[in-house]
């Protein structure tokens, strides 16, 4: 299989490009997605090649995109919605977690919502605290709903791929501080299942399980902390709903030590989430409590002064690991 | 019909059944009967107390429901409100489901898991009552989506209340399907009131579908007691849309018989004896029965057996429901994804 | 101080009440709440006694509703914005939490938010998966944000009273099924502060962190296990942002084993990061790993046959104490 | 002014100066070139890589902002959007604190917690501008509540463009204003494009004042490159918010000069140099320092010292800026909750 390096932006354009090759019902519905090719380049190409028949440019109403997408679901069609920043899910959230993620069940079963809401998610542009959020706690704790985070090129397609496939309300988080990041990138179509956790790399002293771009950085953290002679396995479960427990339980069991690490404010975070089921089921195999690391609790701060402290990166995971191996 | 924006107003002069055979006034008596008879029934129950949850009673806004669905077919959708019953009895839905599902039995339209306000039957395109106020009109607009996407010559119909027309879920996809050209009829029940709130204190025109110029959009006003006026105004609307002229807004004026939910009137007085009984004297079905008789379209006998075999069919509903077992726990959280 | 008993709606009315009396700034607004006197009843003779000046009927617009909050307590007045039921936040979220939650921090400080967002939550009454949701969890997720539970009448008064005098934004959750629940309530106007949990029932085998409703069924769920010979401390956070990790810790650290239940969903609900904490701060002082109690991952079914296996009560949760005993 | 449901277009045929003296005109001169340097000093500034985040420039729209803010007092509340600046400068807001939030620095007006799209002054009633398109225009309708409640004779004034005319919160807060009689002035900037997206496709109709009939809104349509116009037609809703009278759409026809965001346009063009060109020939400084040297009212001197006194104030305020230290990180968790 060919492989080459690709953006990450552009691993999800071609994902787009390709599911709407061999699915006919795939179509793309947001603001500026069509004419402009989206505000982050994310649909560069696909009027050009599907027409605007499939790629819709829409007024600023975001409770009618989404709710569009919803009903064209229900009839099954499988629209992908553009939410631009995910901050704006608090605009159109009930088309989201009422409608969308709860209609199969409250139905009684027939109906599928076979959608993607793609936002860009995640601090570090000085973007301000409308436009830096990453909110996928609220989003994973609503049952109806899966939540996909991409660290890399590879995975941005790979599950963008899965998420098209899927016959249920997925939210697809883009990292924007990803988008230019560049990675092996499979030339034809492939899917990076749900579900399935990512070790990218291998440890035997502490376990980082990192979420979206901080798996990236924790990667790096384990990198330096191998000159340390500190063994780091670095975990990144790629789906946060669903979330691949059992991958992040056997590597808890084999170091004893685990931390978790995400954009989002810690404090409710699910980094909550993971770290009390690694408790609860490798309760005897822990040497230390799980540590968490997250942003502190206050809105995403402007200023790179104090944007840079606020998302936790590779020097405060590498802390975080030595401190939690210096813990008896 | 009106150019975007102007309405025409049509309420009070409807038109007479001329033009309107016996099958189709039975067509419109049968699709009000079966409302009013399953609705009152269901209040009956609740009000003995063996219904769980709310109760959002359709009762005396028949004639929109029925009007509106006459000009469908079962390939077009529809989106519907708190107040979902009529609709789904109108557009086709059976009563042993929808009854089944009142008492929260696995034969009812959601198994048990969804109750009055999420009734759905996608055989017959009913999208689902809903229970968030506006929630079905964005809906509506992306049923309509994909007929146009996939040009099946269907249509979407979504219904809301007054009350509806202030939230932005209405603003935003009145503007979208406008926009987009899409095939769907927004059908404005107008009954004057939100829950206890009067119409003239939630805004402040006395029409919903003076709203529709906002968006470019034609609209028209029928008189929503009068079933023949209803089908009028909206197959007008459904062919603007089937022949690809996009969105019509289409208001109805009626009344709720009951409360806002429930049957009796809680606690404050909101509304007056009075006006109540006005609304009763220009009762829908009555208003079509009297007509169709006087103009000798549709014997009395006709009527009489509807109603008789509307009662019957609820009677077996009801007793259908009753004997339909309650859900087993152990299958609590099936379906909350598809596979 | 004389005491009666009151019912937890009309305590929160009576707090209402009061706190109208004292401050001028104070008023409601809402769909139904002056005319109407609220579809709860919450708001029972306020219109009488303090004019449609300051009870106020709007459009149905909560967007508009708690916008207007937001505008006007960055004014300086106290509106108690009515949201009916809980699940109506997902109509009006960004005024909530892009907003109100966030305009003091990312104004730079000058402005305060003084306004109480009150709803009614909690599912028991068959209202369907639309109208019985708790979703505290969202919201204690965000910076900027107060979240008050309360679980008896006199916590529903003392905590209105909190919330009405705090200069930040307060979402006030009602338990539906709490609302005719009656309690002993001090006739005077009191103050129930934020971030005290109030210790239920005292005990030294297990601690059950139990949240809103939740609280009242542990109890009865102790007064059971009394009788088995079972000692269960039961306590009530009473608000979860702030949350008071002193009181909860202290506990575990005596008790040793500690159950957590809400009636949200268990995946990502608080339940998540109280035992996140308690881990974290007690690890050596836990028997056994913090067990959680909660709703299972689905929205909340309508027939009673299934809504009553969904929602925790005192049977799962003297279960659950025992199971946490019964580990070594 | 058009009645409720009908709106009064003066575009094009702008009023001339009369009955504008000197000092009304060099007031609104003054607001503009306020703006106009400081938001081309902040576009070279981020050319140069020199600010973090976002800037969307309000260059070209500068007659919007001065003519309505010279209707206004400093005890008047005004909320803003993300294209802020214009309306925080034409509102009295001071360069160095400014040119300081944009640099992130402590001295700005969020103290770099904030940024471009949260710049806000409450000491002259400036409720900030807003990330969240629309989410300023109910925040509005709050404080002219505030104003109403408290009977302090003060309105509040919300700036939207024509995009932002599509989503809910506009329908909901333009809505509850009318309904509640509050002294609020909804100001649409209508520039004809959202983003990248032009009006005739985001809207069917061509003039958003017509959105106001659905709310039993009076609204009116004026010059959006004309100060004079603006000021003029904000006038009369400023004096009918202040009678009790209630709120009005005020629709200002007018053009942004550079990108949705930064400077120079990205990638593909959405409109073309001809358009841009021929707005700019209608320049609204050009025009008021034109009329006003014809009709002898302002001598020319007049405004060239406007220009320098307002270049060496950018001046001074962008070394301020420069010099002003980063927020301490120790402070970071600050202002989240008040005590
Ligand atoms: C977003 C939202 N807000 C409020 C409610 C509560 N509610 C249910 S029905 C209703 C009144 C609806 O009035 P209208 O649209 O006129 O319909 P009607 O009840 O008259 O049929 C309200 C406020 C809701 N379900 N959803
Ligand atoms: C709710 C929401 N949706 C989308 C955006 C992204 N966005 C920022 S500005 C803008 C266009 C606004 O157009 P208009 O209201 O005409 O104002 P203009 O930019 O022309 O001044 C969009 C879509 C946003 N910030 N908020
Ligand atoms: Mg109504
Ligand atoms: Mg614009």
């Amino acid at each position: 299989m060919a492989v080459r390096e690709l953006t990450y932006v552009k691993a999800y354009n071609e994902a787009l490009h390709q599911v709407m090759h061999e699915d006919e019902s795939v179509f793309v519905v947001g603001e500026d997605v069509a004419g402009y090719g989206g505000v982050f380049r994310m649909y560069d190409g696909l009027l050009e090649e599907y027409g605007a028949r499939r790629m819709i440019d829409t007024p600023i109403s975001e409770m009618a995109i989404v709710g569009l997408g919803v009903g064209a679901a229900s009839r099954g069609l499988r629209p992908v919605v553009d939410i631009m920043f995910m901050d704006f899910l608090a605009v159109c959230l009930d088309q989201v977690v009422n409608q969308a993620a709860k209609m199969k069940f409250m139905f009684g079963g027939e109906v599928r919502v076979p959608m993607v809401v793609t936002v860009a998610s995640g601090a570090g542009l000085s973007a301000g605290a409308q436009h830096s959020q990453s909110l996928e706690a609220w989003l994973a704790h609503t049952p109806g709903l899966k939540v996909a985070m991409p660290s890399s090129a590879h995975d941005a397609k790979g599950l963008m791929v899965s998420a098209v496939r899927d016959d249920n309300p997925v939210i697809m988080m883009l990292n924007k501080k990803l988008l230019g990041a560049k990675g092996d990138v499979p030339e034809e179509i492939y899917a990076v299942p749900f579900g399935e956790a990512a070790t990218l790399r291998e440890g035997s002293d502490v376990t980082v399980v990192a979420l979206g771009r901080m798996a990236v950085e924790a990667a790096a953290a384990a990198d330096q902390l191998t000159g340390e002679g500190i063994s780091v396995e670095v975990i990144d479960p790629r789906t946060v709903q669903p979330l691949d427990t059992d991958t992040i339980v056997a590597s808890a069991r084999r170091t004893n030590r685990v931390v978790v690490v995400h954009e989002a404010v810690t404090f409710g975070g699910l980094g909550a989430e993971i770290a009390a089921q690694i408790q609860d089921v490798a309760f005897d195999h822990l040497d230390a409590p799980v540590m968490r690391v997250g942003a502190p609790f206050a809105p995403v701060p402007f200023s790179p002064a104090l944007e840079n402290v606020y998302v936790p990166d590779r020097g405060r995971i590498a802390d975080a690991c030595r401190r939690i191996l210096a813990r008896g | 019909m009106a150019e975007a924006g102007g309405t025409a107003t049509v309420v009070g002069d409807a038109p007479t059944v001329e033009g309107f055979g016996a099958e189709e006034l039975l067509d419109l008596h049968r699709r009000m009967v079966r409302i009013r008879v399953f609705e009152t029934e269901a209040g009956r129950l609740m009000e003995a107390g063996l219904l769980p949850g709310f109760l959002h009673l359709y009762v005396g806004q028949e004639a929109v429901a029925a009007g509106a669905m006459a000009t469908l077919t079962d390939a077009d959708q529809i989106t519907s409100t708190h107040r979902g019953h009529g609709h789904a009895v109108a557009k086709g839905a059976a009563f042993r489901p929808m009854f089944a599902e009142l008492f929260g039995r696995v034969d009812g339209y959601c198994h048990g898991r969804g109750g009055s306000m999420h009734i759905n039957d996608l055989s017959i395109g009913m999208l689902g009552a809903n229970g968030i106020v506006g929630a079905g009109l964005p809906i509506a607009v992306g049923a309509a989506f994909a007929s146009w996407y996939r040009d099946d010559g269907g249509i979407a119909m979504t219904f809301f209340g007054d009350g509806a027309s202030n939230i932005g879920a209405f603003h935003e996809a009145a503007n979208m399907a406008a926009v987009l050209k899409l095939p769907v009829v927004f059908v404005c029940e107008n009954n004057g009131y939100a829950e206890f709130t009067a119409q003239d204190r939630h805004m402040l025109l006395t029409d919903v579908a003076d709203r529709a110029a906002a968006y470019g959009m034609p609209s028209e006003i029928c008189d929503g007691m009068d079933a023949v006026a209803v089908r009028l105004a909206c197959q007008r609307a459904v062919d603007r849309a089937r022949a690809g002229e996009g969105p019509t807004l289409v208001e109805a004026k009626t009344y709720r018989y009951y409360d806002h939910q429930g049957v009796k009137g809680l606690r404050r007085p909101y509304r007056t004896e009075e006006e109540v009984e006005a609304w009763k004297k220009r009762d829908a079905i009555e208003l079509l029965e009297a007509r169709a008789a006087a103009d000798g379209v549709v014997e009395a006998a006709a009527f009489a057996q509807v109603w008789e075999e509307t009662r019957a069919d609820s009677d077996d509903a009801i007793a259908f429901a009753q004997a339909s077992p309650l859900p087993d726990p152990s299958t609590l959280t099936r379906n909350v994804y598809s596979d």
